[in-house]
């Protein structure tokens, strides 16, 4: 095992399927000679070659295209779009030919294009370099969509998603890239060697898609969240004393819809949570789903806790971002509730 | 102009319904008046391939000039073979749409040799990202015709498994990429396709294809800016056949500079082509096609044609230009053209050429009759539609298990109608 | 008052606003000559010239980044995008500029583009004529969503979202454009004549954007829907003999949670229907909204009904389409929970 | 090149870190030896502007040629100042930033005169779509240096009311738009203001500016193909600063053509100017302008420069390009170009300059002291936050005022922190 943080967890992810698999290539804006603007990629052209870990022009729609088109030839692309936020210049790419040419040839075709990406807040990015989109990926069929919230589950998502034959879009929350964050920026930030998910075998591993993971085990109330809140509504149950239940979605599409149930059906309150705008965000269909799941069990409405529905403002992140001032509020009022 | 003010230009075609058809601003040369460079040439130095038309049948049907690919008269023969089934299957199944049997159909009428001339050109390992009007590449390199038009009828036998619209095929087998509904997007696969050819040191090439209206799309421009930044082997086509749907091709911006000059600004060469001479499409695909595979990059050709043909069977071509500009169009129809240079050569003749035909259209009529047996859109054997669920993903998840049962529930009059 | 089919009202609609605002422009693929691929600009080229109804190339991308700098000069632009599937090459100027603009300066600029585009299957368009992607508008916060269900609506919500100085996403149901359809494909098509929604105002009118419309009052149910569907649920609840209230929620973004709170407070159960593949899709906004608003009223859990969590499959469109056979037993098995 | 295999080409900058900067691959014309058109040239006779450099100040900082725009010296020095302005406002903020001060900065050391050359050249109603190394047009056309701390500060009278990253400023009043933080998106607002102003009849001209490496986006390619397709007047530059973050140009594209030939296949006339000789770049925009106004339609303008400072100030130029290339970067510096003419011209001197350079150090810094008077990032006053809900829509919705409420509620420590 050694320490990671979670930087170091991806590209030691794409270090050790790129040296496994030689059709394995990488590909974005930054990520060759400079190694990516997060360091993600850093070392891995010296290693592998200009062919294998590509800089590509400004175009993440090229990006994504020329992916997709470079999976058709027996290449295994994992392109890394610098921003989430800049993903959108890419999304007739993803929705109309990623997720669709499986489906439309019958299998006959597909690309299995990884792509990674940088979401989330709380790094003060300001309302283009912090949106979280994972929700509009989630509505499409024929992708598959994961948020991992710590280096262990980083590392080994990013290689079952990209030995996957399926197109992932893999967001990756930077403000925990460097370590956990409970949601309380007055705090000094904290590194991952503090934290059990940042020990992190050197080795191949994979945590499967598909999969939702309890972080915290209680019994009054079940968070449902993923990426940074993951941390926030672990901080925020032990400040309120509530013995609450955090589950981690980690995979956004598909749905481990079974643990979720379970445990709700346990505790019989829900808090949903999320960074992104509460409207139409993915929060929603977890709220929807788990009342028709666990309709019978209860006790209280299901609550969600989600980014206000405004574009993301930089001078008031801390407004903006679902905090642990917003959570413990949050978490107690559900608990009031007969 | 030093008085005029600034005013919205709005480009509009020579003729409307009721006009003459006047293709004027067509720049036309003369067969073989444009030279051959050798493949090894400096992109600046080639550029009047761009704006000529590189033409070798000439108006007494002999080929001729330096791009004469001086094929064998018995490829010609095969040539012209391709480009009549293509020509006799669209009609085929146009009437078999305006009967109401197929919901749906595009055809390629006057366009047949953009699509033979390449297939001819390439080599079976070469990757093809057609757009929707290229079936003819699809029935060149081997899908049957009886599949082909299981995929329209959406039955049994169909490769689309009742997925897909009619002529959204695909061919793994012969290297001929899935048609998109979404215009252009084919074309940055074409040249990621080309790069890992690159990457894994493989000579194969890509090429594609889209029409002169998808060119004002993103993916025109990305292909092209990639393609160029990593010299990626492919043959990049615009087949302006002069109109998108009711647009001419002046709304995508060909009124001042052709098509084929779109890559010069990244370094890429274009060539304009004489879309409706089959031999100056070969010539010039195996010209790009040696270019790519030895090294010298991405090629963007121009292949000046005319759509013959109404868009789609949604669509009243009448609505919006003259009824009589097809045969007004100064090119002709490829078919015509290849016919007569090989009866001119002493290759061919009007009797062998209606035998043909009528074989053609034998084999057409047997092949549709064939693929009613798989059934049709009234009477089965119909698809199960739960497959519907299946190639979602490479493994269908448990969600899409629940669905396709709660699907068979509704089908068989139970369940909660998919309540969730 | 006229009889009006859809397009007929929308061509309206239209014709008004340019009459009355000089500014108002269309521009879109196939729209000015030619009339528009399903005819709602025809005749308005001929009328107010090529300056105000402008072919454009063929980028959808290109139409919506261009309609935004026209409306940052003044005009007042309704842009065309020919299918909603063709919508995503634009999906990054309706993002990260339309939606944002006002915000980022403040009010300085703004850009009250509306974009128009039909949506929706049963047309047997197959995968790429047939989506319904409302859902990821939805979630954007700085746009408003619309969706009309007939004529009237269709004409009065078009009017009041040109005049809006917010940007619309105005989708139009295209199988609706000539009838009311049931969802029962074996019957004869009718028109909107026969229909009471089809009667419509020559003139000016408005329907306000931001209100849902109870169309069928009833006490034991209460199904939300919109576009196409709604009418499938009127049909289903005359079917089922359920006394089944249908909201037409119309305004998709802001929602009027208000009219459908009231009434699943009254009738104590609540279905909710759409087109969309289901996951992630709007239907479940409406189903965890409701959940909170109206918990303590809720007899049974909120059901969805709606397009399989698949593309849009050309020769199953019956299968897929949440038609009246499903909506019939999804309502039924509602009724059976106690 | 005839026995070389295809193989994927990878673009590499002449120079990395360690490296003797190398641009020899920038080419070069003399000052005054490319030739001025008339602005009712046939962009066709005009390509040779494309791939020349059009340059005034020539290497004994004399203005020189066709292009000599004859500003009067009271204007120079009115230039000179702006740019003066625009280089010490970016060092102060840089600092300021440096001290943690600000959260992040954009310099445009090196790039002054592409912004001011353009600014002076262009009248008061035309409309500016920058980009982020543009803020000396803001400077230019009157917004105050304060307001641009402030704005920087997020403090209480941020025209951006603490939404915006630092540098995303925005005037209406001076007809410069909003910078959005996704690249090439204002390149198609700037054409569609363009055709309005053609629509309405008005003579006002739309111009915006993007990097070399933003070229690579759809955006760009929609504006030329729209503004080529209405000849909407407009000007569209690039600014060709060899980089975009760590990829040189070469990686967008710029390796075989210079990016001002990249509206050539659709007629749009290329200008290559030296961006960093402010009376070329002002008579570049002018003639562009003048053109546009009657008619003529957009122009492309590759403003050729180098960008002399980090991308941001979350950027480590060391890592991927060698320390002293400005230094050698064979079109200097712009402000020590014009200082430099106007010198030799006999209208400034030393002194001078010198007395300049302290009085606008003292006028940013008497800014820098006011500004923090309306807040700074740690000391109040502060903006209200719950005006965050404010602008999102014309009126501000029910949803968002119940949002608004909870948030001063979690502010006070009250309600449920925003369930819902
Ligand atoms: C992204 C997208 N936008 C719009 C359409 C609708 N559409 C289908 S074909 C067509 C015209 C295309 O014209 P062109 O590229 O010239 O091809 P041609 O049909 O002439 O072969 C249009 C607008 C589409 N399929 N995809
Ligand atoms: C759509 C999008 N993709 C990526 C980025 C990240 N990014 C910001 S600036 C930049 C480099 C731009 O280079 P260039 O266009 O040459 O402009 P310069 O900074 O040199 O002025 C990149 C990749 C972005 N802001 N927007
Ligand atoms: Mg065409
Ligand atoms: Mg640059």
């Amino acid at each position: 095992m050694a320490q990671m943080n979670m930087i170091e967890a991806i590209r030691s992810a794409l270090d050790i399927v790129m040296d496994k698999d030689p059709n394995v290539v990488v590909l974005g804006e930054d990520v060759g000679y400079f190694g990516g603007v997060f360091r993600c990629t850093d070392g891995l052209q010296r290693k592998f070659g200009e062919y294998r870990v590509i800089d590509a022009p400004i175009a993440e729609g090229g990006i994504i295209g020329v992916a997709i088109g470079m999976g058709l030839n027996g290449l295994r692309p994992v392109a890394e779009i610098q921003f989430a936020d800049y993903i959108y210049p890419g999304f007739d790419q993803v929705v109309s030919e990623l997720a669709r040419i499986r489906y439309r040839s019958c299998g006959e075709f597909f690309s299995p294009v990884t792509i990674r990406t940088p979401c989330g807040g709380g790094i003060r990015g300001g309302q283009t370099h912090s949106q979280s989109p994972e929700a509009i990926f989630a509505h499409v069929s024929g992708i598959k969509t994961v948020m991992p919230s710590n280096p262990y589950d980083a590392k080994g998502l990013l290689i079952a998603s990209i030995e996957s034959d399926d197109p992932v879009l893999f967001f990756e929350p930077k403000r925990i890239y460097n370590g956990p964050f409970d949601g309380d920026p007055e705090k000094p930030a904290v590194g991952w060697s503090s934290h059990p998910k940042g020990d992190v075998p050197e080795g191949h591993y994979t945590v499967p898609l598909g999969k939702a993971d309890v972080v915290r085990e209680g019994s009054e109330l079940t968070i449902v969240t993923y990426g940074t809140l993951v941390h926030v509504a672990v901080a925020a149950a032990e400040a309120t004393g509530v013995d609450a239940e955090v589950v981690d979605v980690r995979s956004i599409s598909p749905l481990d819809t079974d643990t979720l149930a379970e445990s709700v059906k346990k505790t019989g309150r829900c808090m949903v949570a999320h960074e992104a705008t509460r409207f139409g965000g993915y929060g929603a269909e977890l709220a929807a789903r788990i009342q028709k799941e666990c309709f019978w069990h209860l006790e209280a409405p299901i609550g969600r806790i989600a980014g206000w529905d405004t574009p993301y403002p930089h001078a008031f992140e801390w407004q903006y971002f679902p905090g642990k001032k917003r959570m413990v509020a949050g978490i107690r009022s559900m608990m009031e509730i007969e | 102009m030093a008085t005029k003010k600034s005013r919205l230009h709005i480009p509009r075609p020579t003729a409307r319904p009721g006009d003459k058809p006047d293709f004027s601003y067509l720049e036309l040369s003369a067969a073989g008046e444009v030279d051959k460079p050798s493949i090894n040439a400096r992109t600046r130095d080639i550029e009047f391939l761009s704006s000529g038309l590189v033409r070798v049948l000439d108006g007494e049907h002999h080929a001729v000039g330096s791009w004469n690919p001086d094929l064998d008269p018995a490829k010609l023969q095969v040539a012209l073979r391709w480009m009549l089934l293509n020509r006799h299957f669209d009609k085929r199944m146009w009437q078999i749409q305006r009967q109401g049997r197929i919901s749906f159909y595009m055809e390629a009428a006057g366009e047949e040799a953009v699509s033979i001339g390449a297939a001819m050109a390439l080599r079976a390992g070469d990757m093809c990202f057609p757009s929707y009007r290229n079936q003819g590449l699809y029935m060149f390199r081997g899908v049957k015709l009886v599949d082909m038009m299981c995929q329209c009828l959406s039955n049994t036998r169909d490769m689309c498994k009742g997925r897909q619209l009619p002529i959204m095929y695909h061919s793994k087998n012969g290297n001929v990429f899935s048609i998109s509904g979404n215009l252009a997007t084919q074309y940055p696969h074409a040249v990621g396709w080309a790069m890992a050819s690159a990457i894994k040191g493989e000579d194969h090439i890509a090429a594609s294809w889209l029409g002169d209206g998808s060119t004002a799309e993103a993916d025109f421009h990305h292909a092209l800016t990639f393609a160029a930044v990593y010299q990626a082997p492919v043959i990049l086509n615009v087949v302006n056949n002069q109109w998108a749907i009711s647009t001419f091709q002046g709304t995508a911006g060909g009124e001042r500079r052709p098509f084929a000059a779109r890559g010069l600004g990244l370094g890429i060469p274009g060539i304009r082509v004489d879309g409706n001479d089959l031999l100056a499409v070969y010539a010039v695909t195996l010209w790009a096609a040696d270019r790519a595979r030895r090294g010298g990059g991405p090629t963007l050709i121009e292949n000046v044609t005319y759509r013959g043909g109404a868009h789609s069977t949604s669509d009243d071509p009448s609505k919006y230009r003259p009824k009589d500009e097809w045969a007004a169009f100064p090119l002709g129809d490829p078919i015509e053209r290849l016919k007569q240079h090989l009866i001119v050569e002493g290759h061919w003749s009007e009797k062998k050429h209606e035998a043909l035909e009528e074989e053609l259209k034998a084999e057409v009529l047997a092949a549709w009759k064939e693929a009613q047996q798989y059934g049709t859109m009234t009477e089965g054997p119909f698809l199960d539609p739960s497959t519907m669920f299946d190639d979602v993903y490479a493994e269908t998840p448990h969600h899409l298990e629940s669905q396709r049962r709660r699907m068979r529930e509704v089908e068989s009059g139970n369940g909660d109608g998919g309540t969730s």
